[in-house]
């Protein structure tokens, strides 16, 4: 029983911390995250916890985790959750003895590390509101393989991908769990159109539209098993998103600190008044949560503990109520200040707001500890 | 006790509906509801609307042109204006100017300025709060030398809302560089075109502009701008304070936001099902159904009092933390409703916007929006802190 | 539209301030109680509610909350909450053509008011969890009229009084709305057993077994529909019950705010720490906004509104919420001095708690916020 | 990073468990389920069980007669006590004044009183607190006055636990008159038999007696019943908070009360039916879960860094307050578990009990119990003024 860093991961962490300082916040633009995309690859964070035969370096959740807490503390936005929640699919599909075939996929997952395609992943739709097995886009059985029609919301870096990953009911109704297949195309297949957009956080997102979407048989990754494997790897996404969610409420506390250190109010420092002192201490006392519940989902995830998804959801939800209060209280400490769109902190509130959002919010999540436990 | 407006008071509540149905620009209020930004033009034109019809300066004495209602009726006549979705009138000419204006002005001065706010053809600006001050106004700087017979005014002001549409802004400015505090400040109207003024805007988090900066740059004012004596300007932005009770309570707006997530929530569940069936969703919006009747009952117990006199005071703050938590949980429950929908910017139109007139950008924007109401007029903090020494005479 | 207290409530609200004030918090005993209902009767506040022809003022609903508020700042406990509920159904049952026969039902009440006979409600079940549909209390036909049997709990006042209302099933199944009737019964008819304890709170209470009790037919005093009747005698209750709250929370809030005016910790008054002050004005705020709503449900109750149950739901959620944190936070800035079971703030504080159970407690009253809403 | 124990810790665990669950007196176990009042033979059976077995110094270093564990193996001993049902030791002289006593007293000291507390003859009690000290312990004024080879004590000390089952009691009074705060306070422990010293019991909300206040009345005691040094008291009593870090996680203990809430809840619905179906109620008792796994992380985190050094120190407060609100989150679900079968007093055995091991009346009992947690050993405010200043750097 032990929660202390390897020395391998201390070095990730410093230099991820170097980086991210160099780096500054992360502008919204489509270019800046084409830089991002080159340095990652150059540092080797792209293929973090992708195995060394695809040129990865084979780290676990917990290395992933040590990463993100230091991208989120800088406000550094993706891509590396698209290549997170991407290689995870692509690795499982790997195991399904069809797709293996050809090496596409392994040859594939090299050229993410390396930064030379850049992929993006299509699971959730608009009415979905967050349930994975709501899978409406139907690919139907074709001479040629499979037609798809469909439309696929809030995908992440969607209009700036080579390929994409995309699910499919093949089997079912529109709710049910089996029958659902994952299918990668190239984004300039017929049919398929892209209208992109920004979320409120600044994450470049699409929404794709299907429309007789015609793919050779070969392009079916998973067939019919895929929301298992689409679950497995949402759950390592969650790991990494609320380590970047950690980081990014101890900048906001740290900073909001800093802030009333320096201002004055009726003669005294704001951080003099008892109200605001223990504000800060409950904002503390939550980050301390959260790296609990993180560091204990993520080291259960590694050791396939059977309690790791509960945990996991647990950690959700926890991410999602403890961002929104950091947020909100960082705001109203910070007076108007908190309330203008440049500084640092209202960017930060945004970011813990989206990430209560992306992959299932706080009481979706209450929802599965309720049924995991 | 009773909860039955009179009679009459009824009969105006369906006089006023009747007009925003029939009268009222059909365009605004479908704008409002888009959610889409509003220009000045849609402010001015809103505004000339009522004021043809005698109801634009709500709070106002007959004798200075307003329609001299009471209390009573000005609560209903908000109620309806936002149950019927018309745009809230800019309240920094018409709610906090004017009444000083007719209350402290000169002749002169009313005669010069209060027929441009009546007829909504001169919009102003608030220039209290300053970089550093926050809500402790009493230590402002930006300060107002007098040369001659004009003053020559140096600083900035900030958060000042709607500056960019205003033609004139009033300011708190210190005109005793030797005076600490309260006293030495004046109240003085500028011409915002006036050559060192300069109106720098500043964004929100919501993506909106509806702050700015304003600064001062040797501008050179007539004294007979000045309201009132030098020095006197902190008591007579004060003496206003006290009389604004609850204009705070919108209780109207949030009951035309509860009716709007209500309806929305009937097919935002997964695959278009009712989202009021989920037990954790319609807790949430119960408990905030609460909220908004608390707050309800709360403001018409105030506007009893204050008929009979019997107002203590204090409620002012009290309402305000009371208003603005209520405003910022109905908002929060939209980010509920709106679900991954809330993630888009506000450009993207998506289900819950093609559905029911309320898309998920516009939930998260009210929501970041209505983070300010527990900032401006004095934050949450201070209102408590005005609470504990004033109404439970506790000492710090 | 107006909160004011006529005069005639002024001086109800008065009175019942002085009588509060002599009469100190009441100790927990039987003889208490009985010296108390004299003096109710005597005060003529037994019959606040119930009509001039059996002895009473014919007060409303807003009467009996100015008197209540008061009773529950000075932690006055029953008799009046027994007398209200066996009133307002003892006068609903009078409707019923049956019953009003030979005018058993106006005598009792008479008696009931000039405090000669006392009275206890016999309603909820043990595992009815709050719902007055559950009824397994069974009543059958028989030659005499009826049997009855089974139990009833948390009978108040139940060993104390001379008759006994008591709800039993004449039809259906356990859960049914319908086929609830309503029975008068003396305490000493053969065949009830009464088992009697104290409440946490100090209110006497008692169990109440029925074996094969044999009544006749004039006892029923309503046949299958006393569910409604039931129902809308629980919600005056409940306004009753409510302003006692908020009588004891402002005792707590203006007692604690005195106990820490006089304590010193670290060289300054408890008071005027900042952290403390601001717990006040929540304190304060809570009792502002249990007043709105308990003076809005008391008025939608006398002019018959239809949102009167939506509002007197609303305000039994409040009240249950806001006592409890009033008790907690009281206890809390106490210090140790309120963890004792001397000090009146851990009486008016279980006096609270009890309050939030009795009739439904908050989570059960926001189910019934959302099925009216 | 792991959260697996070592193989040798894991064997541990099997020993302690298999221990409560063949050997420890199973009526105590018994007697503890069904909420019973525990009295002070109880108390004494227990620990000498557990003495007997070596288990009872738990804190102590071997050489003076404690199991010698590691914080780990101290942790998981807890934790299957709490689980187990067995009953915690009273802390006073095990956990506060064991370590004081090695640590500073005497050779003779440690002969003399060291053995009874190690077999439970000698019960300690804890005199810190006074009437109108609270928290600031630094502001006690009951005095010890030299007299020759005797102090004179005269005072008062308040919220004494166990006090009635005490044969000694360990006192912070002000030997130096002159003194004031930190300076010139001495650790002196009492013989409560002494004639002059009254043990005055305090019942509290919960209606059972764990409280006491002892008055000291010209109590005289030799000097060589004094810990250290003269006016040092204060320091060898603050040398030990530091040290019990983890001494109010009690992660067992809300384990075990979950499980017991879990089970009853089973039946508690309307009729005997599921209250874990009310969505209402699993979404509180999610919550709690929550809670209870965050406490039982933070504890482990805390204690893998005791185990390298690398504890700053704060971790007692960070601790105190999120086990004193986990403690008091189910105890406020028990109460919703109970519903109205919480009204009864603690005689009074209904349907919850019945079923289930888990009366109403027990619910409410717990539920007023916990709300001391927030309270001793420093309230929750002070902890809180604690991490402002020593963890955030805030200065007020």
């Amino acid at each position: 029983m032990n929660f202390d860093l390897s020395s391998e991961q201390i070095m990730l962490r410093d230099s991820a911390n170097r980086y991210v300082k160099e780096c500054g916040a992360s502008p919204k633009s489509t270019d800046a995250e084409v830089s991002l995309i080159q340095d990652f690859a150059k540092l080797g964070w792209l293929g973090l916890s992708l195995p060394e035969k695809c040129g990865g370096v084979g780290g676990s959740a917990i290395d992933v985790m040590v990463l993100c807490e230091e991208l989120g503390r800088g406000l550094l936005l993706e891509p590396y959750l698209s290549v997170l929640l991407a290689g995870e699919l692509l690795l499982a599909s790997e195991v399904d003895a069809k797709a293996a075939q050809g090496g596409v996929v392994s040859s594939l997952l090299a050229n993410i590390v390396s930064g030379n395609t850049s992929i993006a992943t299509a699971l959730y739709e608009a009415d979905s509101r967050f349930e994975l097995a709501r899978q409406s886009c139907v690919a139907q059985v074709c001479e040629q393989g499979y037609t798809l029609n469909g439309t696929k919301s809030f995908v992440l870096n969607g209009a700036q991908a080579d390929q994409l990953l995309i699910s499919a009911r093949t089997q079912g109704q529109f709710n049910d769990a089996s029958g659902i297949s994952l299918f990668l195309l190239d984004r300039k297949t017929p049919g398929l159109a892209l209208d992109p957009y920004y979320s409120f956080d600044g994450l470049p997102m699409a929404t794709l539209s299907l429309s007789n979407v015609v793919l050779r048989k070969e392009a079916c990754l998973v067939s019919n098993t895929a929301l298992p494997i689409m679950e497995a790897a949402i759950e390592k996404v969650i790991i990494a998103l609320s380590a970047q969610a950690l980081g990014a409420m101890e900048t906001l506390l740290y900073s909001s600190i800093e802030y009333c250190q320096l201002r004055q109010q009726f003669g005294k420092k704001i951080t003099q008044f008892q109200a605001v002192q223990h504000r800060f201490v409950d904002m503390y006392m939550a980050c301390e949560e959260v790296r609990s519940l993180l560091y204990a989902a993520a080291i259960k995830q590694v050791e396939s503990a059977p309690d790791a998804k509960l945990i996991t959801a647990m950690l959700k939800v926890k991410v999602g109520e403890a961002g929104r209060f950091l947020g909100e209280q960082s705001v109203q400490l910070h007076g108007a200040m908190g309330f203008t769109e440049d500084l640092l902190v209202g960017r930060l509130y945004k970011r813990l707001l989206a990430i209560d959002t992306l992959f299932g919010n706080a009481d979706y999540h209450l929802k599965r500890v309720i049924k995991l436990s | 006790m009773d909860l039955n407006f009179s009679a009459e008071d009824e009969l105006f509540r369906l006089q006023v509906r009747d007009y925003f149905k029939n009268d009222y620009p059909k365009d605004i209020i479908a704008k409002v509801s888009a959610g889409k930004s509003m220009v000045k033009a849609d402010y001015q034109r809103s505004e000339q609307a009522l004021a043809k019809k005698g109801w634009l300066a709500v709070n106002w004495p007959k004798e200075h042109g307003g329609p001299g209602w009471s209390v009573v009726q000005r609560y209903i006549f908000d109620e309806e204006l936002e149950i019927a979705g018309a745009l809230n009138v800019i309240p920094m000419g018409l709610l906090y100017f004017g009444p000083v204006l007719y209350t402290f002005g000169s002749e002169a001065q009313r005669e010069r300025w209060l027929p441009g706010i009546l007829n909504s053809t001169t919009f102003w600006a608030q220039g209290y709060s300053e970089p550093g001050a926050g809500s402790d106004l009493a230590s402002l700087t930006c300060r107002a030398d007098r040369q001659g017979d004009e003053y020559c005014i140096n600083g900035s002001k900030i958060w000042t809302s709607y500056a960019h549409f205003a033609d004139w802004i009033f300011c708190l400015v210190r005109t005793d560089p030797a005076s600490t505090r309260h006293d030495g400040i004046s109240f003085i109207c500028v011409d915002i075109r006036s050559p060192g003024v300069e109106v720098i805007p500043i964004r929100s988090i919501d993506g909106e502009h509806h702050l700015n900066r304003v600064e001062f740059n040797n501008v050179r004012v007539p004294i007979e701008n000045r309201i009132g004596d030098e020095g006197k300007g902190w008591h007579y932005a004060q003496y206003l304070l006290g009389h604004e009770r609850t204009s705070y309570a919108h209780v109207g707006a949030r009951k035309a936001e509860l009716a709007l997530i209500k309806n929305a929530a009937r097919t935002a569940g997964v695959g278009g099902s009712s989202l009021l069936k989920d037990p954790l969703f319609a807790s949430k919006l119960a408990r905030t159904e609460i909220a908004v009747k608390t707050l309800e009952y709360t403001t018409l117990r105030i506007l009893s009092a204050t008929q009979v006199g019997a107002a203590p005071g204090n409620e002012s703050s009290i309402l305000k933390i009371l208003a603005t938590e209520c405003a910022q949980a109905v908002s929060t429950l939209m980010l509920e409703l709106a679900g991954a929908d809330g993630l888009t910017e506000k450009a993207v139109s998506l289900p819950l916007s093609e559905r029911q007139g309320l898309s998920g950008a516009m939930c998260t924007e009210k929501y970041l929006f209505d983070r300010a109401q527990t900032i401006y007029g004095g934050t949450t903090e201070i209102q408590k802190n005005v609470i504990a020494k004033q109404v439970l005479g506790l000492r710090s």
